[in-house]
């Protein structure tokens, strides 16, 4: 289960990180962030945190060049990657639907609206729909308790929700998948 | 910049103050609701109104009763908008031109939810722009920080947060000022200071509110430790799930470099503080000190044992202070009005006052900030407003790390030790209330899956204890399990508790146990009686 | 009116059998089944696991062949690993393999069969078991005790332990036969063939008292199928397969273990968990074959040694073809003791045995390995297909009790016309059906798990399936 | 050099002021129970079959990385802590799909030898039945995850002796599964050296020899024993 309440980059790698990264500004990007944080290897999770941004998710080939970058070995690169909920290696959907499954949020029914989801979507959270436009996450308390429950509908924190306008919301993004 | 640097910006920054404001709330809770776009159509309000010489709109941070908002204050005359909508803007600003009442609902800043608050945290809260330095200075800020460099010895600094009695917010309640004192202790070529604001625990977001409210007060209070400890580089640890939160930071610290109130000698003295912000990346487990510091360091945020404690090797094994976002906030305001006047407020053991975050089965769901001793009544039936159509049934505090405490035991003083006998704790000020429609046995599992999930997976017992907690619970809901099964989960639970590494693990099982201890029908009933849904609305 | 007679497993599902005897409306033996609801899932149990472990998790299939399932998974190992074990290693595992013939045979004949046969068919159960036999003829109980922990001795000095020895590994063997088990083993052989050709002559000797037995239990005209050596001599591990038929003619000879498919195909009934082999050029149920002691004297055309050639030349005697009295297993059984008895006695003077190159390193060089070897029960197959890192992709198990499967059947429904008279289950039949199945030593726990008697449930089911009658044990 | 005096069971003993009560237990021939504790390798503290009862201590200690301290009163074998033992061992063997009798480890293995001690004769835990990959890809060694106990001692003695990091952790709590390199096949991990310290450094099957057939694995702890005191000592410098 993934959590996150930034909007993912709609631009997933154009045929991977693999090309050439001195080729792709999102590399001359991400060695800015490298640079600035003078490639230390405590930096890992911030330059991850940047790379994700860039890149909306983390593709192995670009952990692996940050591992080299960093001079961090690649397991502990990958176990890093691996420990955060916020880190994603797999591409996310066009649309993200984050559920707030907090302890408020909880008690006012969040779990009717995840399980609204996953029927619609016929996916469990962390996944994402087959063609890719929906991805429907969990998160652990987004500090909007006093709205519960809340829902962050493409990075739009949207409070006191039900199952149904969840469910219609989450209808027009499979719907025309725009 | 001196003192008079300061002084002369609060004082350009209140003449430039418009006789009439108006308020919004620009914290998350309100946000969600529009809150911006209230914002945005006040301001075009005024101006279609012309009335931008004498009335202004301004953002502010959360003002607490996020049940009502987006909530827009009117200063002077104290007028408090709930619930507004943009399109009843046009209205709200004819009213303040004489154009009749407006069409908002209006609420009350005397309710029991405000009247019976004791804001020192809270206090900038709702009424300073939070995005501009210029409005905290304005309010007093970085007086204290001025006064700490300039005018005490840090060990003068370290004496006056000891003798206030703070104990930290965090959660465990240990006190600052013999933290702050073990880290000034230490020589070491290097010292560290942070700022814990991975607020993981469900249903807390007062640090949140803060730092979204109010982040200079924070960074002030962490150059204050600095000063006292001997560090000159800080770090603020917050969470990824809070992207308002680290924008304000963000502002906050550039304008305060800028201004010289962090960076290189500061206040013209020799002390050099440099603040910077590593984000979480969503793990619970990071809240927990230890895995903190690993997380900072780029790591797998997995704890260790202590000791050596942080304050003696903490980042790259040097003294590190590690305080809560809430226990900086207190900083200020002690060193400004005295450490007397803090150990006043409260109880014997437990000073000052303590924000909660009301949560959950109740009518006025947001922040507050009472004294500690406060009783667990007044906080839910008055200020909360109890359940709606309903009665409480239980208050969880403290999180997963926490318990259920009883309706019968509301007239509990809130501090740390009576919690703490009720089997729960105060935990970082989370409440969240629960009627009577919730499965206590469904609270613990929901608690006990987050814990599963969040477990770092280095000790056994709460790598694997939890995963097993979570079974049984799960036949017992499903209405398989057995008494020999609840002797097992007890079992377990006490194992869980004593024997793991971390506070995650030690404090897993409180929900449950305190479940089984208050509510034992209901597990007793899921075995009697089979299988029994889940809380639910 | 027409019904049916369930003899119905058993209280416990591993190992137990269950028999249903139907009867047609006349309430004569219609047919009858022997299902076998031992199920353990070892095929798929073993997917994902390294090739190298399976001798050891394959030993648990069976607590009472263990030795042949390491055999034969260590030699579906050495195919895959594409090498040829040493000669040593390979007298190693053939002395284990005879240390095993002697101590299961003993097992079959002096503790489950030997009762029938010395105290009778109808003799009193409760006592009609080995410890009745010590009270009636210490003296041959106690030397078929010994003969017994003869053979596990051998295993045990070779393997280190008596039941589950993962000795045999892909490659070859752990190690060699220290001097002392050399002497252990020579000391010990006088002793054990002095028994052994007592227990011959003695079974020999009541040929005549079992004339009904050697009729009815399972008298049928049937393939045989075994392994057989270059020219055409009784073999337990090594060469390759050979089918006979009923009048000893050859149908196929020399099959290579990798090409076994070629000539067994596997068929599947509802209603019993075992697959049912048979040979493929006849198709099924006709090419269904038996496998065990018997089917490997009427395979073989000589034995290595003179006192075994002579028994097998006798054995041979008792009929023009193939021997196809499913109640010579037994005798079979005893033959196939002495022959084990010289080879053991050859090999333990062998200096390969004390050798220790007996292990030959390799990676995985193979995608598909079969190994076959002659358990005491019969032709027992491990086909295993893994990756290129050796782990298991698919695994096909043939065990001996399945390549009986039909035969079994057909015995006990012969056992059955012969014995069920009414609606009633008697204790002579019961006891007759379990002896009809316990010729053949079925490789299931039952046929050790009670004191001489397996356990197992008869049901006498009528014609329109009602059950008339039914018999457990436990 | 200061020296502490401290009692464990009662047995009074004297220990260098820099020891842990696990070196000060052992030096005085005390056994404490250890999992995740690996000569030569930093102690973590995780297993948590080490706690100790300390007088005046409400917590239990992890006697691996608590120095000792004068007038420490030590209780290593207590009721409960006997108790919490087999607890923790159980929910191991409930954890994974350990099968004993079917492991290369078999008769060699620390985790047996564990259950053997702690008298448990079963799990009273549900079996969580997970999962678990084998990976044979390497030349020479395997990694069977249904085996795996998470001490974490390959990853720190191939970090911290061999100097590699090929292994680490990925993902967290009951999903973490030791990797290598980027979650490759051991086979393919290019850090690493094949020095064969993590199958020594492994306390059950988990790690092995590749081509082990069952009960034939058994772990040499002695060669990294040299390796570190050669190290420590700089015996290879002339």
């Amino acid at each position: 289960m993934s959590s996150t309440v930034a909007a993912p980059s709609k631009t997933a790698p154009a045929g991977g990180a693999k090309g050439q990264p001195s080729g792709d500004n999102r590399y001359k990007m991400l060695e800015a962030t490298m640079k600035r944080h003078q490639y230390a290897a405590d930096s890992l999770i911030e330059v991850l945190h940047t790379a994700q941004e860039l890149f909306g998710f983390l593709e192995v080939d670009l952990l692996l060049h940050i591992a080299h970058s960093l001079r961090v070995p690649p397991s502990r690169v990958y176990g890093v990657a691996t420990f955060y909920h916020f880190f994603s290696l797999k591409p996310k959907g066009d649309h993200t639907v984050v559920i707030c499954m907090g302890t408020a949020c909880y008690v006012k029914g969040a779990a009717q609206v995840v399980s609204a989801i996953e029927a619609l979507g016929g996916i469990k959270a962390g996944e994402t729909t087959p063609d890719g436009k929906v991805s429907l996450m969990t998160a652990r308390c987004i500090g909007a308790c006093g709205i519960a429950p809340a829902v962050v509908l493409d990075g739009n924190i949207t409070g006191k929700q039900t199952p149904a306008a969840v469910v219609d919301h989450v209808k027009g993004w499979l719907g025309n998948g725009s | 910049m001196d003192l008079n640097d300061l002084l002369e910006i609060a004082e350009k920054e209140n003449a430039s103050a418009k006789p009439i404001r108006l308020r919004c709330c620009t914290a998350a809770g309100c946000l969600s609701q529009q809150g911006d776009a209230v914002k945005n159509a006040l301001q075009q309000a005024v101006a279609d109104a012309d009335m931008s010489d004498r009335v202004e709109v301004i953002g502010v941070g959360c003002m607490g009763l996020c049940s009502a908002g987006p909530l827009v204050k009117v200063d002077p005359d104290g007028a408090l908008f709930e619930q507004v909508q943009p399109q009843q803007c046009a209205s709200i600003i004819a009213s303040l031109n004489g154009g009749g009442p407006a069409e908002a609902s209006v609420g009350s800043d005397t309710i029991p939810f405000f009247s019976k608050q004791h804001p020192i945290v809270l206090e900038n809260s709702g009424r300073i722009n939070p995005e501009r330095i210029e409005s905290y200075i304005a309010a007093g800020g970085y007086q204290a920080l001025y006064h700490s460099l300039r005018e005490m010895a840090p060990t003068d600094v370290v004496e006056e947060i000891s003798k206030s009695g703070l104990r930290g917010r965090g959660g465990a309640g240990f006190p600052t000022g013999l933290k702050w004192a073990t880290v000034a202790k230490m020589t070491a070529e290097r010292k560290y200071i942070v700022c814990n604001a991975d607020e993981g625990d469900p249903g807390a977001f007062m640090d949140r509110s803060v730092l979204e409210s109010d982040p200079h007060r924070v960074l002030e209070g962490m150059a204050i430790a600095a000063y006292a400890v001997g560090a000159t580089q800080g770090f603020v640890y917050v969470r990824g799930e809070y992207p308002l939160a680290i924008a304000r930071l963000k502002t906050a610290i550039q304008q305060a470099r800028r201004m010289g109130l962090l960076g290189t000698q500061i206040f013209e003295s020799p002390f050099d503080f440099r603040v910077d912000l590593r984000i979480g990346a969503g793990a619970f487990v990071c809240g927990e000190e230890t895995a903190l510091l690993r997380s900072i360091e780029g790591q797998r945020g997995t704890p260790r044992p202590r000791p050596p404690f942080p304050a003696q090797s903490g980042l790259w094994g040097y003294p590190t202070l590690i305080n809560n976002v809430e226990t900086f906030a207190n900083i200020a305001p002690i060193v400004t009005k005295g450490s007397e006047w803090f150990a006043g407020i409260g109880t014997e053991k437990s000073k000052g006052t303590k924000v909660f975050a009301l949560a959950g089965k109740i009518t006025n769901t947001g922040l507050i900030e009472v004294p500690m001793g406060t009783p667990l009544r007044t906080i839910v039936e008055e200020m909360g407003g109890g359940v709606p159509n309903g009665k409480v049934k239980a208050v969880q505090t403290g999180g997963p790390s926490g318990g259920c405490i009883p309706a019968a035991h509301l007239d509990t003083p809130v501090d740390y030790e009576s919690l703490a006998k009720l089997g729960s704790i105060m935990g970082s000020g989370g409440m969240i209330v629960m009627d009577q429609s919730d499965n206590m046995v469904g609270v613990a599992k929901f608690f006990m899956e987050f814990c599963m999930d969040e477990s770092c997976g280095k000790c056994v017992p709460c790598r694997a204890g939890t995963a097993q907690i979570h079974k049984i619970l799960t036949k017992v809901t499903d209405g398989l399990a057995t008494s020999a099964d609840l002797d097992t989960l007890r079992s377990l639970c006490e194992m869980v508790k004593s024997a793991s590494l971390c506070g995650l693990g030690q404090s897993a099982p409180n929900p449950v146990l305190s479940t089984l201890r208050y509510y034992p029908d209901e597990y007793q009933a899921c075995i009697d009686g089979g299988a029994t849904a889940e809380a639910s609305a | 009116m027409s019904q049916r007679i369930v003899i119905d497993p058993v209280t416990r599902i591993e190992g137990h059998a269950k028999i249903s005897i139907q009867l047609d409306d006349q309430g004569q033996v219609e047919g009858a089944r022997f299902h076998v609801t031992e199920f353990r899932g070892f095929e798929k149990f073993c997917l994902g696991r390294p090739f190298w472990e399976m001798p050891g998790i394959t030993a648990r299939i069976c607590g009472i062949c263990p030795i042949s399932h390491i055999l034969g998974s260590a030699k579906a190992g050495d195919a895959i690993l594409a090498v040829k074990v040493s000669e040593q290693a390979n007298k190693l595992r053939r002395l284990m393999n005879l240390g095993q013939y002697v101590q299961s045979h003993a097992l079959s004949f002096f503790h489950l069969s030997a009762p029938d046969f010395l105290l009778g068919w109808d003799s009193d159960p409760a006592t009609r078991n080995v410890f009745g036999l010590i009270k009636a003829n210490p003296d041959l109980a106690r030397k078929g005790i010994r003969l017994r922990q003869f053979g596990q001795e051998i295993i045990s000095l070779l393997g280190g332990s008596k039941i589950h020895p993962a000795w045999a590994v892909p490659g070859g063997v752990r190690g060699p036969l220290t001097t002392e088990g050399i002497d252990w083993i020579k000391d010990r052989l006088p002793e054990a063939n002095e028994t052994a050709e007592l227990a011959l002559s003695l079974f020999k000797g009541m040929m005549d008292k079992f004339k009904t037995e050697t009729q009815i239990f399972g008298n049928f005209p049937s393939l045989f199928m075994s392994l057989v050596g270059p020219d055409g001599e009784w073999e337990h591990h090594d060469g390759g397969l050979r089918f006979v038929d009923a009048a000893g003619n050859i149908l196929a000879d020399h099959v290579a273990a990798a090409d076994y498919q070629t000539v067994i195909g596997e068929a599947v009934e509802p209603w019993s968990y075992l697959k049912f082999p048979y040979f493929k050029l006849m198709g099924y149920p006709a090419g269904g074959y038996r496998v065990g002691p018997l089917a490997r004297l009427n395979c073989a055309e000589h034995m290595q040694t003179p006192r075994a050639e002579r028994e097998l030349q006798e054995f041979k005697g008792l009929a023009s073809g193939s021997v196809n009295n499913t109640f010579l297993y037994h005798y079979a059984r005893l033959v196939e003791i002495i022959a084990a008895l010289d080879t053991i006695e050859q090999l333990v003077s062998d200096p390969d045995i004390q050798s220790d190159m007996v292990r030959a390193d390799a990676g995985v060089n193979n995608l598909r390995g079969v190994g076959i070897t002659e358990a005491p029960r019969g032709t027992l197959f491990h086909d295993y297909t893994v990756n290129r890192d050796g782990l298991l992709e698919h695994v096909n198990l043939i065990v001996s009790t399945g390549q009986n499967n039909l035969a079994m059947n057909r015995t006990v429904e012969q056992i059955a016309r012969h014995y069920v008279h009414g609606e009633k289950i008697e204790e002579g039949m019961l006891n007759r059906v379990e002896a009809g199945i316990r010729c053949y030593d079925p490789c299931l726990s039952c046929s050790t798990h009670a004191v001489g008697q397996m356990p197992m449930e008869v049901s006498l089911l009528a014609h329109d399936g009602s059950v008339l009658d039914t018999v457990a044990r436990a | 050099m200061a020296v502490k005096t401290l009692t464990i069971d009662g047995k009074a003993i004297s220990a260098r002021e820099e020891q842990t009560i696990l070196q000060a237990a052992r030096e005085n021939g005390i056994s404490i129970p250890t999992l995740c504790q690996l000569n030569g390798t930093s102690d973590i503290g995780a297993c948590r079959l080490c706690l100790v009862e300390v007088a005046g201590i409400p917590k239990l200690l992890p006697a691996c990385v608590t120095r000792v301290g004068e007038g420490m009163e030590v209780s290593t074998d207590s009721e409960r802590i006997r108790e919490y033992r087999k607890m923790i061992v159980e929910l191991l063997f409930a954890e994974r799909n350990h099968v004993c009798a079917a492991c290369v480890e078999n008769g060699h293995c620390e985790l047996q030898d564990l259950a053997i001690s702690v008298g448990m004769d079963h799990s009273r835990y549900d079996y969580m039945n997970p999962k678990c990959a084998v990976d044979i890809t390497h030349k020479r060694y395997g990694i069977d995850h249904n085996r795996c106990v998470l001490c974490g001692r390959c990853v720190r003695v191939c970090d911290e002796i061999e100097g590699a990091h090929t292994w680490d952790f990925q993902g967290r709590g009951a999903n973490t599964r030791t990797i290598s390199d980027m979650f490759v096949p051991w086979g393919q991990a290019a850090s690493c050296t094949s020095c064969g310290k993590c199958v020594q450094a492994c306390p059950t099957g988990a790690i092995f020899r590749r081509g082990s057939t069952v009960a034939e694995m058994q772990k040499d702890r002695t060669r990294l024993d040299f390796i570190v005191t050669a190290r420590e000592k700089k015996q290879w410098i002339a």
